[in-house]
């Protein structure tokens, strides 16, 4: 493989806060890391050091401010995620780059059968097809039937973040980003994730997940990058 | 920098409309810095100045903004509905049709293309359904100019809408006046879908309405847009709404477009002080 | 066959026309002279004048007499000889700042340059019919003549004033308090004789067609705007009645050439106005104009009101609900006398074949309610049936 | 009384610039089929509404070799007919008939003659009014720019409305068309009988709305087309076995009027509108 997944390199993240006398905030300095295919990366280090940072800048939902993110893309080839054109990254978040957050966060009115659903639509499944799939995700995730059709904002918090994974794992995208996947779960569901992402790497996905909770995450992971 | 894709449905470059005879003094004290954007030597408004966006097949751009941020008038001129002192608005029918610019089309032809290949939904009713004619008279409006001719395919087409947008079909040949304000926006959401539009153009669509009734409204719109992936340009104050159905936003202000961003990126990391501003209001 | 239908003819048409003509005088009475009409029914001569639009009072005394005093049948007639004269030449524009005045005033100043003037106004006329009137003879003609020649000397004005007064306005204007006028005085003014009205109109041609307008309808908008449909709030600058210089180029030198004075009424009307939004200039005062031929106040105020009304209205600076009276068309397209009574009347033509195509409509519509009425009645019935298992 | 005529008035009553604006409007209508050219419109000596937009049609085309016909709602004998006629033939001095084919200028209220018209002749007709949007759309500046989009849509929203309605297309007369492909068209309260007859038609239209300072026309072999849908088309008031209690006539327009009988009472019967065509298939029958 000439190039790596994922090549974040002199990565900087600065907030420049407008509305506090134009001060000047950076949770993340400077970093750099290579992601391989299947590989699960762990990014680990106390609350606060910028970790979250890091995903929310792959996935530009932050916008870097310095460094770049080079992601080998199936549509696009080597392209950088700091730089890319808004239409590009929509297109990598619904074929190839998938983000699950800490919380979920839900479409009110939406049943949990289709948000758990949602990225399969966004790729344009057909909807039963799609609906099968979700589903067996559902049950595989332990939601018992007659929670499919209700809104997730009714769930309690295991049961969201549930939902939660599900959506970030159905798609199968080629480099998964997961944020404190388990934090708020109980043991056995912990050990659920650690599932998942073996499973999701065993189907071509490379996850790079940010924690804290180096116990469970930390035995599955081929890489770690530890952030003090 | 990469230019992964060319395939836009709407490209607009340049757009700018004012109000009054301008002076030499108009842009410098105008703006988002200025806080206004009319000038308070001559009292032009230059309520949108050289706006350009692009907009691909199926997907849902925000504009958001306050009152007077212009975000109104580019919708307008996007509907054809005022003319723009200068700029383009290429339109490239999906599935590779030649780009024309839509400012450079004849009365008719604009026309034409405006009930055919746009649909628009006002935040007061009354602005896009005549109050004298029946509900279905009004969605039946842009088929009559569509040319169609047979009054029994018109109203089953016009059933079929109704139902499409969660609207008691027997009450077809009701007027306007007796249908509620959440109703009322079905009606013109019907209406807009009529002609299978390639561009659904909101204009503050629940604003007005209560909550529970604006819910619903957005939930449809969202049904509406996953069905028929349709392409939509929301304009909203709301950047509730904003976040609920569009996947990238333009921030305007006085007249000019200070950001614009993928939505979550807007919400979470915003650039401009406005934007700061707008997103610690909301919250 | 015997069937004929009944039809008016010629014959008919030509002694209906006779018996007009003799109805009028069968009473016996001596007829009248048109002095006559021209001295005693001032009034309905102005107005004849105005509404058709040419000032003739002669004719118009003539035109009086042949209506029989209708008024805008008197103007009709007016118009419709007005239209067969040649023109020979415009007159140069008239001021009523030239206005040898017999009557003027203003509400906006309690003392104006030049002082009030009431002059011969009825307005303060206690309004009890006078018996007396029924019976003047020639003494009563004489004694009128003394006392008005008695009036004139105590009148007299100073030898330095005669009888021209400075503008009201013009003070107004000089002090800035005034919107300055909407069109380009020099450009040349919308000839409504020439030209169809279209919109949005010229302020000239939207000052010709008040200026011709059926009085009652221009009074009637102008009410409503003041009273409650609108946004007007009119104080009167100066309301001027009296002789009009009028004047011609001189064909070969160019030159202002007085050819004769006319009778004329002028309104200067200001009102409580904003500046336009878009606009740094201070706010200022909206001025409307009214004028017509002979006296004719209520339709000089009238004109005004509308004139300021409108340009008000187009220029975005009107507030809260306005009612018709500030919609340039709805106005000037039907308050020309001549055409709504036309249009009005012309109801009394025969109308035989577009009623025969209603009734059959008719016939349509009604069958097709009758269709609906029974289809409603058997799935009433249906409905009572089911509900009622047997 | 015609003496003193001659000498206040000119040929045909108004002055000749007020002829050409006229005809120079004439022509820019019938280089626009259905489209309304504004003109001046005179003061004529008859009412506004009378008939003084064809009237003044009539006067700025006719010449004294011309052969006039002048009906109200078909009939020569019509006091508005008797009336124009007068007038025209007062200030002119041309021959009239009342025989439609042999006229040259026929001015008309509310019809167009049964007999088919030809190429050598000009059918004049007098409008009320103009404007058919003004029954979704008064204000005639708005309704100006309608036309200039082509934007109908209101107007069939109107015409579906209808059917939805009265279960039918209910406009009786003034049946709004589309002439050639382009614009739409009031056909002044001529009855739909007439309205088909102005398609493909040999002979030039002319219409002239006095009050409303408008002239349109339709020129010969235009397209004529009523507004109507597939499913409820344009129909006509022609009913099956309808006949002409004078002439006995089953395809002509009728209108209905109360014969007396000789005895007190009476009865109504429907006879042809247009009375000149009757008089002549009555004294055809011998």
């Amino acid at each position: 493989m000439a190039h790596p997944l994922l090549a974040v390199q002199g990565l900087y993240k600065a907030f420049l806060l407008h509305l506090i006398d134009g001060r000047t905030i950076s949770p993340l300095q400077e970093v750099s890391f290579v992601v391989e295919p299947h590989e699960h990366f762990l990014i680990y280090g106390r609350s606060g050091i910028g970790k979250t940072t890091i995903l929310k800048c792959i996935y530009r939902s932050y916008l870097a401010t310095a460094g770049q993110i080079w992601f080998a893309s199936q549509r696009f080839g080597r392209i950088d995620l700091v730089q890319a054109d808004e239409s590009a990254i929509l297109q990598l978040r619904e074929q190839e780059i998938g983000y699950c957050s800490q919380f979920l966060r839900v479409l009110p009115r939406v049943s949990a059968l289709d948000t758990i659903c949602e990225p399969l639509y966004r790729q344009g499944m057909a909807r039963d097809h799609a609906q099968a799939i979700g589903r067996q995700w559902l049950s595989q995730l332990g939601m018992s039937p007659e929670l499919w059709q209700a809104s997730p904002v009714t769930f309690s918090g295991g049961e969201q973040q549930r939902i939660n994974l599900g959506r970030a794992f159905i798609a199968a995208p080629r480099l998964l980003l997961l944020d404190e996947p388990t934090a708020s779960l109980d043991g056995e569901t912990k050990q659920l994730v650690v599932e998942m992402i073996r499973a999701a790497q065993a189907r071509g996905t490379a996850v790079i997940s940010v924690s804290h909770d180096l116990a469970v995450l930390g035995p599955c992971a081929d890489q770690q990058l530890a952030l003090l | 920098m990469e230019r992964p894709t060319d395939d836009w449905l709407l490209r607009v470059e340049g757009l700018s409309k004012r109000y009054g005879p301008g002076c030499p003094s108009c842009s410098r004290l105008t703006g988002p810095e200025a806080g206004t954007s009319q000038c308070p030597r001559c009292g032009t408004v230059l309520a949108c100045v050289a706006a350009g966006l692009s907009l691909r097949p199926g997907e849902v751009l925000g504009i958001v903004g306050e009152s007077g941020s212009g975000k109104s008038t580019l919708l307008q001129m996007l509907n054809l509905a005022v003319k723009p002192d200068s700029g383009a608005i290429w339109y490239a029918e999906p599935g590779g049709g030649t780009p024309i610019d839509l400012l450079r089309l004849n009365a008719y032809s604009a026309r034409r293309f405006r009930n055919d290949r746009l649909g628009i939904v006002h935040q007061r009713p009354e602005l896009g359904l005549n109050m004298h004619f029946s509900v279905g008279g009004n969605v039946a409006e842009k088929l009559l100019l569509a040319e169609w001719r047979h009054v029994g395919k018109i109203r089953a087409r016009t059933s079929e809408l109704m139902a499409q947008t969660e609207l008691p079909v027997e009450r077809i040949d009701d007027a306007p006046g007796t249908f509620s304000g959440g109703m009322l926006q079905r009606v013109q959401i019907a209406k807009a879908l009529a002609s299978r539009p390639a561009l659904l153009l909101l204009d503050e669509v629940t604003s007005g309405l209560d909550l529970s009734v604006q819910a619903r409204v957005l939930d449809l719109i969202r049904r509406i847009q996953w069905e028929e992936q349709i392409t939509m340009l929301l304009v909203s104050h709301d950047l509730g709404v904003i976040r609920q159905l569009a996947r990238r936003t333009i921030v305007m202000k006085s007249g000019h477009i200070v950001e614009s961003g993928l939505t979550d990126q807007i919400m979470e990391d915003p650039q401009h002080p406005y934007t700061q501003l707008l997103v610690s209001s909301a919250l | 066959m015997g069937y004929i239908a009944a039809r008016g003819g010629s014959e008919a048409i030509l002694r209906a026309e006779e018996l007009v003509h003799c109805l009028r005088l069968s009473g016996g009475s001596t007829p009248l002279l048109l002095p006559q009409i021209r001295d005693q029914l001032r009034h309905a001569v102005s107005r004849a004048m105005h509404e058709g639009a040419l000032y003739a009072p002669l004719l118009a005394a003539l035109a009086v007499k042949q209506a029989e005093g209708d008024s805008i049948e008197a103007s009709f007639l007016l118009r419709a000889y007005r239209t067969t004269l040649s023109r020979v030449m415009a007159t140069l524009p008239a001021s009523g700042r030239e206005m040898a005045c017999l009557r003027r005033i203003s509400a906006s100043f309690k003392d104006i340059p030049g002082g009030q003037m009431l002059g011969p106004a009825q307005d303060y006329q206690v309004r009890l019919l006078q018996p007396l009137l029924a019976q003047e003879d020639d003494q009563d003609v004489a004694r009128a003549l003394a006392r008005y020649q008695e009036l004139v000397e105590l009148g007299q004005p100073r030898p330095t004033a005669v009888g021209h007064f400075p503008k009201v306005a013009d003070y107004l204007r000089a002090e800035q308090l005034l919107v300055p006028p909407p069109d380009d005085p020099l450009e040349e003014p919308f000839d409504l004789t020439r030209q169809a009205l279209s919109f949005p109109a010229p302020r000239s041609a939207r000052l010709q067609a008040l200026a011709q307008s059926d009085t009652g309808s221009l009074m009637t908008f102008a009410y409503s705007s003041v009273r409650g449909y609108g946004d007007a709030h009119p104080t009167l600058a100066e309301l001027r009645y009296g002789y009009l210089p009028i004047r011609v180029a001189h064909p070969l030198t160019g030159l202002p050439v007085t050819i004769g004075e006319i009778e004329a009424t002028e309104c200067e009307i200001i009102s409580k106005a904003h500046s336009v939004a878009q606009s740094d200039a201070p706010p200022r005062f909206n001025l409307g104009y009214g004028f017509t031929f002979g006296q004719g106040e209520v339709k000089a105020m009238s004109m005004a009101i509308l004139d300021s009304v409108l340009s008000q209205a187009r220029a975005g600076s009107l507030s809260g609900e306005s009612g018709p009276a500030a919609n340039e068309e709805f106005v000037l397209l039907h308050s020309d006398g001549i055409e709504a009574s036309g249009f009005t009347a012309h109801y009394k033509l025969p109308h035989y074949v577009t009623f025969e195509a209603d009734l059959r409509v008719l016939e349509r519509a009604r069958d097709h309610h009758a269709a609906t009425q029974e289809r409603r009645l058997s799935r009433l019935v249906a409905q009572t049936t089911t509900e009622e298992p047997s | 009384m015609s003496q003193s005529d001659e000498q206040l008035y000119t040929f045909g009553l108004i002055d000749e610039d007020a002829k050409r604006e006229i005809r120079r409007s004439l022509l820019k209508a019938v280089a626009l089929p259905g489209h309304q050219v504004p003109f001046a419109s005179r003061d004529m000596p008859i009412a506004r509404g009378w008939g003084t937009g064809g009237l003044q049609i009539t006067l700025a085309i006719i010449t004294p070799t011309d052969t006039l016909k002048v009906i109200d709602q078909g009939d020569d004998a019509s006091v508005n007919a008797v009336n124009l006629r007068r007038l025209i033939t007062r200030t002119t001095g041309v021959a009239t008939t009342v025989d439609t084919k042999a006229a040259t200028l026929i001015q008309s209220r509310h019809r167009i003659p049964e007999e088919r018209l030809r190429s050598d002749q000009i059918l004049v007709l007098q409008v009320p009014m103009v404007d058919p949007l003004r029954w979704v759309e008064p204000n005639l500046e708005r309704a100006t720019v309608m036309h200039g989009e082509a934007d109908y849509a209101r107007m069939w929203v109107y015409m579906y409305e209808s059917v939805v309605k009265a279960g039918d297309l209910r406009i009786a007369s003034q049946y709004p068309v589309i002439v050639n492909s382009r614009y739409m068209m009031d056909t002044t309260p001529i009855p739909r009988w007439d309205v088909m007859r102005l398609h493909m038609a040999e002979t030039l239209f002319l219409f002239g709305a006095g009050r409303e300072k408008r002239i349109y026309a339709v020129p010969p072999y235009t397209p004529v087309a009523p507004l109507e849908f597939e499913d409820y088309p344009f129909r006509t008031e022609y009913q099956p076995g309808q006949r002409c209690a004078r002439c006995g006539a089953e395809e002509s327009f009728l209108t209905s009027h109360f014969v007396p009988g000789p005895h007190g009472g009476g009865a109504w019967v429907a006879s042809c509108s247009d009375t000149s065509y009757c008089d002549q298939r009555l004294t055809g029958q011998g």
